[in-house]
């Protein structure tokens, strides 16, 4: 029988450096990192695209991409990408933001950018906890969930509970879009692709702020197998973060 | 006297806790010493390693450029402080893990199957023990009598069971280094 | 030919695409890679039962996987 | 000729800004300086630039951050506690190596302090207020026409070397007015191309503006490259300027606005036969050490008379120059207070009195 | 007598704040000093004290503002750029008189730069990174047992002069283990009291905690009066520690970890016959002139050399101190590399060279 | 006929010093403190209150009330807070903050505050522009107003919508209390009473974080005699900034 | 006895009070006080008018006013 | 030549443009100016004033101690500045508003009523151009035609209709400085 001619159905994506990466074994960040250059791909906007990377353990992640890059300090991604968004409108910039970065030192700087509506696509990877300095609690951290700086689980009394920033951020009347997802089975990837590169469309049509936060796992600091990490962000994080479009505005589908 | 040694593995070898142990040892006896880890990029996944000093005197300098010995647990290791040792010193290496030998002329090196031998005694995770004895072997700087004493106080006490496969591996380290010869 | 590729040296062994795969047919080697970990495999006897469902492709953080389907023939 | 016009200093060095080609201003209001982005929201437009009114210091300068990096002229304005909260993103940028022209009129301190002029914030721009082993290029300019000069060498200096300028004045001089003549608008198509900014990868390799490197060793090097440039920017860019030095036994040193002070002391103690002059720092680092010291080996000057409006910062480099060759007084007021021509006056006779 | 311990640099500097009666840790997670708000979020709870992990380290030091102001012993922890960020802070609780304890473990800078041991920060620790007037005492400790006894000083010196003190150490000190003997617990209830505490206003004139004053007269003798505890804290804070200075004529000046490569480099030439000794600075500020003057003075020293892991900021004052009566060499290796006692010896070695 | 005896209706409260304010004529500012210092009176806690005076026009409140106080940097009025009540949790902390300090450069810390609940009064003054600084403007200006930095109104492009606080923070889990309130005419005013009060009585309570937003005016800077600052606060302001409780906990009547 | 009384030197005549008064009976005096601000006040005549409402203190943001009523005689 | 004046009254009395125009003015006529505003704490309510010093050669210090003249509009102006005035100066102050008079004998001194001649005029907001006509008058440093000059080219064009009475203020001032008599 003669062998049969084969087609790719899933290869490395063009905009990603051939280099391997850094994260942990069954870090979900990498899956991330994919989806976007995919995005970046499909949408034929490497040469226009500039990325921002904020200071956790994707810190590195102007490696990894065939775009131009800034490394941003810590919490700042969205001032920075501010400034290079108005500089250059005709281009697409992302932020890549972790919870630390982005729903705690960047605070302020994640709510005016999307209250000005700067035209940038945030990308928020929740993993829950802080990966790069070696698993301290986040705001993002759930009830009773213990970490380095929370080791008896963190409590309502005291810490609070955890912020949903996606929720807050939708409070306000200017950004575009909006969404949350997960990565934590191939079915939420596939979605969390779609959300991606609506948030890229928005952008590209124009609009205001698009922001996409992705429910994500550190194995290594929640203390468990990839698998496992995969399943306790199931079974915790999808409960009281829910997944969903959360702001769209008519224009966007 | 002075000694000065640096212990080196992938992450999750148990390199940093060998190092906190024979220190820790080592102070019980009222020695000076100081252990320094290696924090660096290299933490996550690569080498990890620590530096270990033992001393009279109080210790100045905690990095050594010249250890008196190293105890390299894989490859990368080998190939990175080989060349550092200083004359008349020592180089102890996993062989179960490293595939090549050391090349230089002017150490003591002792070649230690110690994933082989924790396999055998049942316990992965004691080659990094296995690796101590045989250190301990060619340079005394404490013993492994006092080494099991520590282990019995820093270790908590729902894992004292798991005591006797330690100096089992200490003890077999020992003989493997025994058969290359003693310090003197 | 194969369906799915593993470029063995990147794998970190995190086993989630072992997880993912609906054929169950992924597994770690025995073998260590250079950077110590036990690759992912699918072993040759098995490619057959791949569907080229890119599960496991989609879910592996390492960028380790590569999947091909034979090509549907068009008739031109 | 330009035309002369009266202008604000605040507004002035605006306008200056402008001419000089930034058009990327962010800011955030504050005493004594709110009349720089307040001038930018109106002009800014005008010229197709860009102005922005950030929700803070912090933000401020990690928008000049990106839109430095992207390759834009970029300059934020600010007061003595804005200023402090831009040490970590002033850092950044020097490490990273992108330009920007940052402004401090500098208030009374510390903590909120008053909004009255001073020059408390020397040490931070001289010595380095934030973390790490970087440099900035920090210019200090007498008058509002100086200061108009002034930003268009800043923005030059900044691309040049590729490092943050700072241009330090105070309440006083952002806020008087004086005759100036501004320099005409240049065009951008003249400014230096920037290879290295970030504008979208197409056809070319990827740029990265970055200061992170994990490994001590390659970290090093790069950090020694910057300090190469600092070697050059003290070889080649110190700045300063004298008023009748040449005779002078008693040399006051002084900077901006206390400079001005002293000229008028120095005026009226002149009229009394005390021969004193003016030594006035224009770069404040590099600091002009080769003329000071030129000016302590000609071995006319029995003694210096640092004259700050701080509790005495400048005075160190003073001293590091003139090496104990030969007396080096102090002469400060703070916290806002501005010292009087009549004052400093009084101040050089009796060290003239001294003296005798 | 206490028992040794072998304990992490940061965890017995933790363990030693709580025992000088620290109850309040306000930090922000980042590398080298993580284990610091680690060990304080276990153990604050057990002495009753407070553990927060704030949002940023901006939020930290206003933290410390307020719980300082409201009179607890308070403390935080950072490292390089996290430390940049408290400037504005840092110069509010000088200006308001507030005391508390920072420990900067300082890494690789400028910008992000990398996680490994430096002293790039020194200048903004010693000559002021925020706005304005104000000094902090700044402690260098050269091993763990003296970190642990310099936080003990360190609380007291905060509540003795109503100012912040800062602790540097760098990425080595903290990480290292060593053994230490920790002092007793400081029963609180022998603390200073702090009459002028914001406790609520029970039985008592109101208390304000407050840094803004507009008239800049009134602001300046409140300067003058900070001015005061500073000229007093000089007088009489000054520390250091010598090594075989006695006969030595190449003195090397070196504080926290590079002063240990020192001694080991020193020893080792020693063994050839070079007189070759330390001065070590405890205090980088108040910077210790009295004795290192003394040591010029002495006329045995043919050269100085200072060490730093900077591209030379200490060598500043040192030269102020030798004021050009010895000459001053330098030796630096910077953004996160620690020289070793070897190449260090190589350099004393290269200067006896040139010395003859 | 004799003189009626005579009792007092209003008069300035016990908890305010007798010095004249220096906010300029018709400034809401003075309402306000008076309103804090009646229910400082009423719930008799002027010897165990704390305030903290933010920076804005207000900054020199500690000057006008009799309780210790403590002036913090701007926008950081909550974390000064934060520390103050976790020293003294028997006391009653309080914050008074413009919306510049509160919804600009303060953003990250009334947030996290906010979220971890710390049980602190937060007295938010929203007047829709940066009052001490002359008038620049606020994330609150609204859209189409001009200040000295939106010199051709506040556009959305650009700038966006103005951020509503209170409704954003109601987002978070935390929180006891959170209404928004207006002193621009007596009905309004005694209504603003009433929440101030609540939100301390929220706090001596033992419960969570609140926080009363005032919609307050800036005549001189809104260029308009204090009455027709009045009317424009009554007409705009409160058509986007709507008044009422936003959360109130069960508890809590 | 007055109903109303002004502490005039406090007074920024901002009008408040003029506004908020139901019975109209505020205005601001012709002469200047010490901060060169037109005073508000009730005149004399006008006194019996007041109500006690209260409500122009309510508005005073200066702390100007002080309000007062025909003491409630409680038969004891 | 070197001429300094301190003007100041009331946020809101003009002082500051008053100094301002005088600047310009100086400038048009190859004059150099320094105009300084306070700036500081005195800003909201209180007392506002800056200083204009006018020089032949460049201006090195805007501050004067001790200024030749002070224009005062209000009765705290008089009190905080009299005392500065150079022996052999000018005080120039508003009759209108301030109710004592200076008591400084080595300074010539001229009381302006200036807010009832603006009221006479019809216009409160010329007080101030009565008071810089008044100073001219005493101290010639610009001319009033040149004054008017500047206002045409400062003032929006909407104001322009305003002129006449701005021009009609300097000339009462000037009128009541006369009968005080000229500068020499
Ligand atoms: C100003 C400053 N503070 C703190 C740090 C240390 N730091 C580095 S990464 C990080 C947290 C990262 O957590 P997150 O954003 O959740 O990213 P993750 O690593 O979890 O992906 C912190 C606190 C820093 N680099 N700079
Ligand atoms: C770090 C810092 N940045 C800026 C300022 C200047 N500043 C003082 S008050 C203020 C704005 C106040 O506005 P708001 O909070 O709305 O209070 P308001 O005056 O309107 O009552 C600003 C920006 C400062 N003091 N500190
Ligand atoms: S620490 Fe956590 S987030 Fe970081 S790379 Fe590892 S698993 Fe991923
Ligand atoms: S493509 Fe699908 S069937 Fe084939 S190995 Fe991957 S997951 Fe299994
Ligand atoms: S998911 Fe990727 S990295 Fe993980 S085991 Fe499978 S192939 Fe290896
Ligand atoms: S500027 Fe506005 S907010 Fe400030 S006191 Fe005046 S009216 Fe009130
Ligand atoms: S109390 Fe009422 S009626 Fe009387 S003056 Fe005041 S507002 Fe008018
Ligand atoms: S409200 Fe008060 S300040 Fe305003 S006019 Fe009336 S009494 Fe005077
Ligand atoms: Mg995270
Ligand atoms: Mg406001």
């Amino acid at each position: 029988m003669a062998e049969p001619v084969m087609e790719v159905v899933a290869r490395p994506p063009e905009s990603m450096e051939d280099v391997p990466l850094h994260y942990c074994p069954g870090c979900t960040h990498g899956i991330i990192h994919r989806l976007v250059a995919e995005v970046i791909d499909e949408l034929g906007i490497r040469e226009k695209t500039i990325g921002v990377a904020s200071v956790g353990c994707s810190v590195l992640n102007y490696n990894y991409f065939k775009t131009d890059f800034q490394q941003a300090a810590h919490g700042r991604a969205p001032a920075v990408a501010t400034g290079i968004k108005r500089v250059h409108p005709d281009k697409i910039v992302f932020t890549y933001q972790g919870d630390g970065d982005l729903a705690s030192i960047g605070t302020a700087e994640i709510v005016h950018a999307a209250m000005r509506g700067e035209k940038i696509t945030v990308i928020f990877v929740n993993n829950a906890v802080y990966g790069m300095t070696s698993g301290q609690m986040a705001p993002t951290t759930l009830v009773g969930q213990k970490t380095t700086t929370s080791p008896r689980g963190r409590s309502v009394e005291g810490q609070g509970y955890p912020i949903r920033m996606s929720e807050m951020l939708a409070t306000l009347q200017t950004p575009a879009y909006i969404a949350r997802v997960a990565v934590t089975d191939p079915g939420k990837v596939h979605r969390a692709k779609l959300a991606i590169r609506k948030a890229f469309r928005t952008q590209l049509e124009g609009k205001a702020f698009s922001l996409v936060e992705i429910i994500s796992t550190c194995p290594v600091n929640w203390g468990m197998t990839p698998n496992e990490a995969i399943a306790w962000a199931n079974q915790n994080m999808l409960a009281y973060y829910p997944l969903g479009e959360i702001k769209v505005p008519p224009e966007v589908s | 006297m002075v000694h000065d040694v640096i212990i080196s593995g992938f992450g999750g070898q148990g390199v940093l806790s060998m190092g906190e142990l024979l220190a820790y040892t080592a102070m019980h006896q009222g020695k000076n010493v100081t252990w320094l880890p290696a924090y660096g990029p290299e933490q996550r996944g690569g080498t990890s390693y620590c530096t270990v000093v033992i001393s009279d005197e109080p210790v100045a300098s905690p990095i050594s450029s010249e250890p008196e010995a190293i105890i390299v647990l894989n490859r990368p290791s080998l190939e990175r402080f080989e060349s550092q040792v200083r004359a008349g010193g020592f180089i102890v290496y996993n062989s179960s893990l490293i595939d090549v030998s050391p090349t230089r002329k002017d150490v003591r090196v002792v070649a230690v199957p110690a994933n082989a031998i924790a396999d055998e005694i049942g316990a992965t995770t004691v080659a990094n023990m296995v690796m101590l004895g045989a250190f301990l072997e060619v340079l005394p700087v404490v013993s492994r009598d006092d080494v099991m004493k520590s282990l019995a106080q820093t270790i908590s006490a729902r894992h004292h069971n798991l005591l006797p496969l330690d100096e089992q591996a200490l003890k077999r380290g020992a003989e493997v280094a025994q058969k290359v010869g003693k310090s003197s | 030919m194969k369906r799915v590729v593993f470029r063995e040296e990147r794998c970190k062994g995190c086993e989630l695409c072992v997880e993912a795969c609906p054929e169950d047919i992924i597994h770690l080697a025995d073998r260590l890679n250079a950077n110590g970990y036990h690759p992912a495999m699918v072993r040759d006897e098995d490619q057959d039962k791949c569907t080229s469902c890119g599960l496991c492709a989609r879910m592996c953080p390492d960028l380790v996987i590569t999947v091909y389907r034979p090509a549907r023939v068009k008739v031109s | 000729m330009a035309e002369r016009m009266l202008m604000k200093g605040n507004e002035a060095l605006a306008e200056a800004a402008i001419r000089a080609g930034c058009r990327f201003y962010a800011g955030y209001p504050i005493t004594p300086q709110s009349e720089v982005p307040e001038y930018m929201s109106r002009r800014m437009p005008e010229v197709g630039g860009v102005f922005i009114q950030a929700e803070s210091e912090v933000a401020t300068v990690n928008m000049l951050y990106g839109a430095g990096g992207a390759g834009a002229r970029v300059m934020t304005s600010s007061s003595s506690p804005g200023i402090s909260l831009m040490q970590e993103g002033i850092s950044y940028m020097a490490g990273a190596e992108v330009p920007g022209v940052f402004v401090n009129m500098m208030r009374g301190g510390p903590g909120l302090g008053d909004i009255s002029p001073s020059q408390g914030d020397y040490f931070q721009a001289t010595k380095g207020g934030g973390h790490g082993d970087y440099r900035l290029i920090v210019l200090a300019p007498g008058s509002i026409q100086e200061m108009v000069e002034l930003m268009q060498d800043a923005f030059d200096l900044a691309d040049k070397y590729r490092n943050p300028v700072m241009v330090v004045g105070d309440g006083m001089l952002g806020q008087m007015m004086e005759p100036v003549t501004m320099p005409p608008m240049r065009d951008l198509s003249t400014l230096p191309a920037k290879p290295w900014a970030t504008t979208g990868a197409a056809g070319r390799k990827k740029n990265i503006i970055n200061s992170l490197e994990l490994d001590p060793y390659v970290l090093e090097k790069h950090v020694q490259s910057l300090k190469a440039k600092f070697d050059q920017m003290q070889a080649t860019e110190q700045r300063h300027d004298t008023y009748l030095i040449d005779d002078a036994e008693i040399v006051v040193v002084a900077y901006g606005t206390v400079s001005r002070v002293a000229r008028s002391a120095i005026d009226a103690v002149r009229g009394e036969g005390i021969k004193a002059g003016l030594f006035r720092p224009i770069t404040l680092w590099p600091w002009p050490e080769v003329a000071l010291a030129r000016v302590v080996e000609s071995g006319r000057v029995k003694a210096f008379l640092v004259a700050e409006m701080s509790t005495g910062q400048m005075i160190e480099d003073v001293r590091l120059t003139v090496s104990g060759r030969v007396p080096v007084h102090f002469y400060g007021r703070y916290a806002g207070v501005v010292p009087t021509p009549k004052e400093l006056a009084g101040v050089i006779q009796n060290l003239q009195a001294q003296l005798k």
